[in-house]
């Protein structure tokens, strides 16, 4: 199933390439239904337990077959989903198809080449969120690396070049050390194969030998940080943050949306699957570390977000802060921390999507997004700003939205984690309130008081379609929020077996 | 397994042949203008080549059991035939591309008699067994290769290419030979096999002529390679030379380079040898190249303004991480030294596809006489979209990206460094590598994110280069799905090595 | 038929509905429902107030509703967390006066917003539904994360609708400090209930299953709370939801957002100030007050704070100009009666005022909302004058809210306040230790408070509807419509009349009964089971006292602050407030409060995440720049060795092949 | 008879003066020359050390060295010849048009 599911997105890719560029925006959406279609129908059918990597793991849709093997160990075409990873494939497929009809509007030329990319990039986060073998997973996860260069480079802003290649290269490095990290671990296990889950359940069974002369010990711990310092540049945690906000300003709308809703997703989901599932037993040994990792994430991106004035940079920086909270969610190992981590990256993929979407939505009419440049935007834009600001409330964490729910899981996870624990999540929480504080003040500013623009453009309503992913957007976010149980239930099946770290 | 023996030879001969057939043609009509009988006849005789050592490898030539010839001289084993797969893949591509390249040169015969002459050499060279034939048959690529590099008589750069790579690699090839003459001295043979089991018996007594004499020969081996110190001829050479010639040399040439160390220091100056490893530790010596090579490689190559001149420096920074398949050589470690030498020779092979195409690509902008710096290249997939994806393959896989054969090569061979211990190997190559993103994707960039600066249109369609630059294309792509065959078939053709 | 104890949700559904209708309606039809929206909104209040009602009957038979809602999430060994209905008779008390005020509200808003030919009707309506339907759920939340949901939904419905006038600076200005103030409280809060739900692994409010009596247990047996010794554990939890209580409540020193939220309209400002948002705060005190009881540090946090508020938020009234300004300060001091009831252990009479203070501040407001548009949107008291004749109506009904603010007697607010002053000097002069004295304190702030009250209402009312007109607004002032008087003559009934429910005094006590009603149900939420509580674990004793004392010191106190504000401003007033100079500064800039909280915000805060950027920009991201900058420096380093000269390369090349034979021949020690 | 130690001090000078050649003289030619004095220095090994070792190995593959030199030369003097007549002077130091 899911081998369609990616067979059919990268045929669609293939096919709006040679699709003229009239045409290819609708073209897409269109063919981007299909693995919308194909995810949904895997929620409906999903009939897996437990977790992917664990024992206890009962995936579903998994197919196995060998492709190649290297030297004693093999590399096999594994598949599959568990309770974590199905979520995030519908969120892939969802916010691919939103972000699709989201570019009608801003992307105006070379369309066939950029549909192209972003279905070709859908079918590489597939791939990353469903494959189970290391090396598999790994060509998945630098693939997604190449179209997203182009999106930014080529349909970016004026900075484009410079923030391009800084993702690129920058990502780039990060998932060098991780991948030095992971075989180091592979060759000092007793393992037959790159699979994640015999690989997981080596290093959880303790077999851990030396390798060149470095004992077990001490390389677990090497390899976690060069594996934890690989994925915290993709989510981003502080201090490897810095792409983003350029990579974020630069990108086109459309793209933005797919890089904070899914591409940071990757980075948690595989510090979740690596990270915290292969090698608790390190990230209890340092969890002041890696908390304070993630409260330094939550608060200091939050701050930095104070400080900008615009609104992509805003919500750029504000990424940063909520992954923070994963960070502090997945540290805790507990039910509740795993499940609240997870959810939160399906949650912040909605809402940074939806806000990212509205930001692009205004600047297509304004032509700017500087904060400073506009003022009362509600009264031309009602429904556009009406959806802003459900967006801002939103990664407020409002309850009845998702983002609340995703919060308070992590919050209440890692409440009594581990000793000390409530101070480190108390301080986190304090994010929930510099949030409000740059959104709310870059809604006053920019959508409320008298209407004021600086660049001289007619202000009109936004077109129906730009208007529609919006509205789905904070529909799901709302369905998730009231009734989280829709996703959390999977999920916490899926991390369950991982609390409470080694066993 | 073939019957009679010598049938072992055919890719050899075949390709002998076929020079000898251009030669014959040129004589008979020497003021030919048909181009497109000599490139036919060129790449034929190269495919056929390559049909051959497919045909061997099918059989069973290599994994199952080498063939020795002339007392052991010559062995047609699966590093051989693998290599010669390398050889006459690149050769073909390069031929076909010559085609448009050279529409308008003359002494055409002479160009590709060269060019299959020193696919001859290299082919013979991936069989040498012994120090004497890898003499003679290095010397069979290299003395090609200077003509070839100077084949544009009248045009400066490649005249002073040409003599820049002419005295490097005479002074090479006489270090090498010198290098040579030592390790006679303290062995009294050339022959691989013969030398190993003399050391093994006999053990070293002069240490030092002996270790003189490894080093000289690394000496020579890194020449032909392109390592750094022995470098210096490569920008020059691969910015000079005709474009097909660049990628010729910086692909094939330098995979005979390889071929030749697998072999040698793997059979004849093992380090399970006790007396060889006592006298020289000649892995660490292949360490400090692989960290010089990929350091200077990839650096210098960071901050060119012409592509061509990039490639060529990208190409010493790939010698680099093939050595890496020296390097993590270590003694008792039979099964991840096959590991580590299979992925380096993988390597090769992908990069050889990538690299000949990169580098065709070059060539085709020449063809167009659009610029060769960077700047130049702006906007290029405007006029020539197809062929620009291609090149945009070729960079991303040769940065090592997904989802191209690069992207396995280079991982795998970094996950035999850290297999054999030598994690800070892969630890420099990661960082080298990440810095060659960086370049490559400046190509990139130029072509498809820039606008073109000027105006210009592009004249005609070089239908052989085209179709060489799609066909590596492809290749380079395919090489991912079926990496896991041409790994496998690496790895037991090193294992035999190891034997 | 369904019962009531199955339909329960609907109260609040209904106006969810009308939320739901209202926004459809903007977005598809927005001609199509007549007077923007209000027919739904008024006819879903009235529902709710109808099941209200049938709820509170029912209740009133002594058996409490319960019923889970949704089961929000669980995870396997860990919380489980649901949605579930609660109506015992703190709640079905409180569900009445919600439902009544805001089913009030929305018909007078056919007279305040309608008639006035506002834009964004449809929006307005939509978002009452929506703040309805969010405070209903909150009053009926039985456990405290539900409860926290709801109580943030309150903040947002307030947020929007104080920036209801959102093409103006101020309301939206306004409607985000409210939004931000509340939230600092709130984060506190949310700490509070993740802690809870650390500590005691529920956030159930009642029964033997419910954190407070779990936390009484705790303290019972000496077992920790997050590894604290009990009664600090408690105390630090209490402590934290507290901050949530002081938030919205508008207390000291989280006050400052809701004089700013008069921007909203005036309808709003009633909904909030009297039965919603504000109310919610002091509710949650109530509705957790098995917790709150277990801690004397708490209570005489919890008393201090709302007797110095009281004091403190009455002294700023009076140098008020603008009416709304004036009932705003009069909320903020109101609400602090009821923590000083609450902290003083008088929980019903914390309960009581808060029933008291909705009804008379909902008409204060009403009232106002009355005299604004009489006098067509003019805000200012000094501009008025005279509209007794006028509005006689709005002023009969304006008035009875005043006497039951300034706690009058026989008017509500003088039961109630009277109760709450009562219940703290007794247990002030009883208790031993630091609580007693710190009670007393509180006790004294609130009876100063009194004559303030006493002196800012009649003042209010003095300049607002006596004396001559003094501008041609008030000349003009034009009569109101129906939908005005009703809502006015039906609180003002309330605000009279109320307060006959429990005169403490006079020994009736229905409401503490009420209270009691279904204390069979294990519960334990009843006012005798908390009383037990006070005693038993936080050694709140009573002294005896006769009620009448306390009860005659403050009627008399603010018979005086009335008497003085009537003749210094009965006829022909004059700013009298600038003889008081210095003062009048403090006073009338609020104590600078709103200084120091803006400097916190823009002189502290942003200028630190501006440091924090830059050093982002310079040091973090000049660190990944510099990697880049370095490296491509050290390549035009190296490849300045390809000089170019094929001679120099030769040389380099023997010079390499050099050093490595010397090494290696060292190396194994060739010579 | 002569040690075999001097022949390989013998072709060990004979290589090192070939390198100074090399390395310090700028013709062409005589560089080539230098070279050839290299090749020879081996040569000098091979056969000496034939001797030494009993069989003829080393003897025939200086035969091809020679050969090879000879070859070698053959290219060079054509690639001296192109430089020539595109530098007019067969100074290895001028051509610098690549370099960095």
């Amino acid at each position: 199933m899911i081998e369609a599911l990616l067979a059919v997105t990268f045929v669609s890719s293939l096919v709006v390439f040679a699709a003229p560029d009239r045409v290819a925006g609708k073209l897409a959406a269109l063919l981007s239904l299909a693995p919308l279609a194909g995810s949904l129908w895997l929620y409906t059918a999903f009939d897996g337990s437990g977790n992917a990597l664990l024992p206890d793991g009962d995936l579903a849709f998994e197919t196995m077959a060998t492709w190649l093997s290297i030297g004693d160990l093999a590399v096999n075409w594994h598949v599959g989903l568990d309770g974590v990873s199905l979520p995030l494939v519908v969120l892939t497929t969802l916010l691919t198809t939103l972000a699709i009809v989201s570019a009608w509007t801003p992307i105006d030329e070379r369309q066939s080449q950029f549909y192209g990319l972003v279905l070709f990039m859908e079918a590489a986060l597939l791939g990353v969120f469903s494959a189970l073998d290391f090396f598999l997973w790994f060509v998945f996860w630098e693939a997604v690396l190449v179209p997203m260069y182009f999106l930014i480079g080529v349909w970016g802003g004026p900075r484009r070049k410079y923030a391009a290649i800084k993702f690129f290269v920058y990502t780039n490095v990060a998932s060098l050390l991780m991948f030095i990290g992971v075989i180091a671990l592979v060759f000092a296990l007793p393992v037959e194969s790159f699979g994640l889950p015999e690989i997981a359940q080596s290093l959880r069974a303790g077999e851990l030998g030396s390798l060149a002369g470095i004992q077990p010990g001490t390389l677990e711990v090497l390899a976690f940080f060069a594996i934890f310092v690989g994925f915290a540049v993709k989510v981003p945690v502080v201090p490897f943050h810095t792409w983003l906000p350029d990579a974020h300003v630069e990108a086109p709308t459309p793209a933005s949306v797919l890089l904070a809703g899914v591409l940071l997703k990757m980075g948690t989901y595989a510090l979740l699957r690596f990270n915290f599932t292969m090698m608790p037993g390190v990230a209890q040994d340092y969890v002041y570390l890696i908390a304070a990792v993630g409260v330094v994430s939550v608060i200091y991106g939050a701050m930095l977000a104070l400080a900008q004035q615009d609104l992509k940079r805003i919500v750029a920086y504000s990424s940063v802060s909520s992954m923070g909270y994963v960070i502090l969610g997945l540290v805790a190992l507990t039910p509740f921390g795993l499940g609240g981590a997870t959810f939160q990256m399906v949650s912040h993929g909605l809402i940074s999507g939806l806000l990212f979407m509205t930001v692009g939505v205004i600047y297509n009419t304004t032509h700017t997004r500087m904060v400073g440049d506009m003022s009362g935007l509600a009264d031309r834009m009602p429904f556009t700003v009406g959806v802003f600001v459900a967006g801002a409330f939103a990664y407020m964490g409002l309850p009845l939205m998702s983002g609340f729910a995703a919060e308070v899981f992590i919050f209440l996870g890692a409440f009594d984690a581990f000793a000390g624990a409530p101070w480190f999540t108390a301080a986190a929480m304090f994010g929930i309130v510099i949030v409000a504080g740059y959104l709310l003040f870059a809604m006053q500013r920019s959508l409320f008081g008298p209407f004021r623009l600086e660049t001289d453009y007619e202000v009109g309503r936004a077109p129906l379609h730009d208007v529609v992913p919006l509205v789905v957007l904070v529909a799901t976010i709302v369905l998730l929020g009231v009734f989280p149980e829709l996703i959390f239930d999977m999920i916490t099946d899926a991390v369950t077996a991982l609390s409470g770290g080694v066993a | 397994m073939v019957s009679p023996d010598w049938l072992a030879l055919a890719p050899h001969g075949i390709l002998g042949l076929t020079a000898m057939v251009l030669l014959l043609y040129d004589m008979i009509d020497p003021d030919s203008r048909n181009r497109l009988a000599l490139a036919s006849i060129a790449t034929v005789g190269s495919l056929a080549a390559l049909a051959a050592s497919a045909w061997l490898l099918a059989v069973g030539v290599g994994p199952s059991e080498s063939v020795s010839l002339f007392d052991g001289q010559l062995v047609v084993d699966g590093v051989a035939l693998f290599f010669s797969v390398v050889f006459t893949t690149v050769a073909a591509l390069v031929t076909v591309a010559s085609y448009d390249y050279l529409a308008d040169h003359s002494y055409q015969a002479e160009y590709y008699s060269l060019v299959v002459l020193a696919t001859t050499g290299m082919v013979v060279l991936a069989s040498a067994n012994s120090l004497a034939t890898a003499f003679v048959s290095l010397e069979l690529v290299s003395l090609p290769s200077y003509a070839l590099v100077a084949f544009l008589k009248t045009n400066r750069g490649s005249v002073e290419a040409g003599t820049k790579y002419f005295l490097i690699g005479a002074l090479s090839s006489a270090v090498f030979v010198y290098g040579i003459s030592l390790v006679y001295a303290v062995a009294g043979s050339l022959h691989f096999e013969t030398l190993a089991a003399f050391f093994a018996e006999q053990g070293i007594e002069q240490a030092g002529v002996f270790g003189l004499g490894i080093v000289m020969i690394v000496g020579g081996v890194a020449f032909k390679t392109a390592s750094v110190p022995f470098h210096f001829w490569a920008p020059e050479a691969y910015e000079g030379a005709p474009a097909p010639i660049s990628g010729f040399l910086s692909s094939a040439s330098k995979a005979a380079g390889f071929v030749l160390a697998f072999r040698a220091f793997n059979v004849a100056f093992s380090l399970d040898i006790a007396a060889v490893s006592g006298a020289i530790d000649w892995a660490l010596l292949f360490q400090i190249l692989a960290v010089v090579t990929m350091i200077v490689g990839n650096f210098a190559a960071a901050v060119q303004e012409r592509v061509k001149r990039m490639l060529a420096y990208s190409s010493v920074g790939h010698a680099g991480y093939v050595l890496i398949g020296l390097a993590a050589i270590t003694s008792g470690g039979a099964g991840g030294n096959s590991i580590v030498m299979g992925a380096a020779m993988m390597h090769l092979l992908v990069y050889g596809v990538m690299n000949t195409g990169a580098f065709l690509f070059v060539g085709m902008a020449e063809y167009w006489g659009v610029g060769r710096r960077f700047e130049d290249y702006n906007g290029l997939s405007k006029q020539a979209p197809m062929a620009c994806v291609a090149m945009a393959i070729f960079m991303f896989s040769l940065a090592g990206l997904p989802p191209f054969g690069g992207f396995f090569s280079k991982y795998v061979l970094f996950l035999g460094a850290i297999q054999a211990g030598f994690w800070w190997l892969a630890a420099i190559g990661a960082v080298t590598s990440a810095l060659s993103l960086y370049y490559y994707s400046r190509v990139v960039k130029a072509i498809w994110i820039e606008d073109p600066s000027a105006d210009f249109r592009l004249r005609g369609r070089p239908v052989g280069l085209y179709a060489a630059v799609m066909l590596a294309g492809v290749l380079t792509v395919a090489l991912l799905p079926a990496f896991g065959v041409g790994i496998e078939a690496a790895y037991d053709a090193a294992s035999v090595l190891f034997a | 038929m369904a019962t009531i104890g199955e339909i329960a949700p609907a109260i609040a559904l209904l106006p969810l509905a009308s939320f739901a209708v209202a926004l459809a309606s903007v977005v598809f039809a927005p001609r199509l429902l007549q007077k923007g929206g209000a027919i739904p909104g008024i006819l879903a209040t009235a529902g709710s107030l109808v099941l209200s009602v049938w709820a509170f009957v029912h209740v009133g038979g002594g058996e409490p509703i319960e019923q889970e809602l949704l089961a929000w999430a669980a995870a396997p060994d860990s919380f489980e967390l649901t949605l579930g209905v609660l109506i015992d008779p703190l709640a079905a008390l409180m569900l009445v006066i919600v439902s009544l005020v805001a089913f009030l509200v929305h018909v007078f808003s056919l007279g305040y917003m309608n008639a006035e030919g506002e834009t964004g009707l449809h929006r307005y309506y939509a978002e009452l539904g929506l703040f309805t339907f969010s405070m209903l759920f909150f009053v009926m939340a039985d456990n405290i994360l539900m409860a926290f949901m709801f109580f943030e939904l309150v903040g947002l419905c307030s947020f929007l609708l104080i920036g209801f006038w959102f093409r103006e600076e101020a309301p939206a200005s306004a409607a985000k400090k409210a939004f931000l103030v509340t939230r600092f409280g709130d984060y506190f809060f949310l700490v509070g209930v993740v802690g809870i739900f650390a500590a005691f692994g529920t956030g159930r409010f009642v029964g033997s299953e419910g954190f407070p009596h779990l936390a009484e247990e705790a303290i019972a047996e000496g077992h920790e709370i997050l590894g604290m010794s009990p009664e600090t554990g408690v105390m630090v939890l209490g402590l934290l939801v507290l901050g949530g209580v002081i938030g919205k409540s508008a207390q000291f020193p989280l006050h400052t957002w809701l004089p700013d939220a008069m921007e909203g309209p005036t309808t709003v400002s009633a909904l909030i100030h009297a039965a919603t948002m504000v109310a919610a705060g002091v509710y949650l005190v109530a509705r957790m007050f098995g917790f709150y009881a277990l801690s004397p540090t708490l209570l005489a946090i919890i008393a201090l704070v709302g007797g110095f508020t009281a004091l403190f938020a009455a002294t700023m009234g009076v140098v008020k100009d603008e009416i709304k300004q004036v009932l705003a300060y009069s909320t903020i001091s109101q609400y602090g009666y009821m923590m000083l009831g609450l902290g003083a252990g008088g929980y019903v009479a914390g309960t009581f005022h808060l029933m008291n203070h909705a009804f008379f501040k909902a008409l204060l407001f009403l009232g106002a909302g009355s005299v604004i548009i009489a006098t067509h949107h003019t805000h200012d008291m000094w501009k008025m004058g005279g509209l007794k004749e006028k509005l006689p109506v709005t002023y009969y009904t304006f008035l009875a809210g005043s006497l039951a603010l300034a706690g009058i007697v026989p008017f509500s607010g003088f039961w109630s306040k009277d109760e709450i002053l009562y219940e703290s000097i007794v247990h002030g002069l009883g208790t031993d230790g630091g609580l007693g004295v710190l009670l007393l304190l509180a006790f004294a702030f609130g009876l100063l408070a009194v004559f303030f009250t006493g002196f800012y209402t009649f003042r209010m009312v003095a300049l607002t509807f006596h004396g001559e007109p003094r501008t041609e607004v008030a000349e003009d002032a034009h009569g109101v419509g129906w939908s005005v008087k009703l809502p006015l003559i039906v609180l003002g009934v309330l605000a009279t009349v109320a307060g006959l429910v429990n005169m403490a005094p006079l020994d009736v006590e229905y409401l503490h009964s009420w209270l009691d009603t279904t204390e069979e149900a294990g519960l334990l939420t009843s006012a005798h089971h908390y009383e037990e509580v006070l005693h038993d674990v936080a050694h709140v004793e009573a002294a005896t006292l006769t009620p009448i004392a306390t009860a005659a010191v403050s009627l008399g106190l603010a018979l005086a602050g009335a008497l003085a504000a009537w003749r210094l401003y009965g006829s022909d007033p004059q700013p009298h407030t600038d003889r008081l100079g210095s003062i009048k500064e403090l006073v009338g800039n609020n104590y600078y409060q709103d200084e120091y909280q803006v400097w916190l915000a823009e002189g502290v805060t942003l200028p630190l995440s501006r440091a924090a950027d830059t050093f982002d920009q310079v040091v973090v991201d000049g660190v990944v720049d510099g990697v880049s900058s370095v490296s491509l420096f050290s390549g035009r380093r190296i490849r300045r060795i390809q000089s170019g000269i094929v001679s120099n390369y030769v040389a380099l090349l023997t010079a390499g092949l050099v050093v490595l034979l010397v090494t290696f021949a060292f190396m194994g020690g060739w010579f | 008879m002569v040690p075999v130690q001097w022949y390989l001090l013998l072709s060990a000078a004979m290589f090192c003066i070939g390198v100074f050649g090399v390395l310090t003289r700028r013709n062409a030619l005589v560089i080539l020359m230098s070279v050839e004095l290299m090749l020879n220095a081996a040569n000098v090994n091979l056969v000496a050390f034939s001797f030494q070792h009993g069989n003829l190995t080393g003897q025939t593959f200086a035969l091809f060295t020679m050969a090879l030199a000879a070859a070698e030369v053959a290219i060079g003097i054509g690639i001296v010849l192109v430089l020539y007549r595109n530098f007019e002077d067969i100074d290895v130091g001028l051509p610098t048009t690549m370099r960095w």
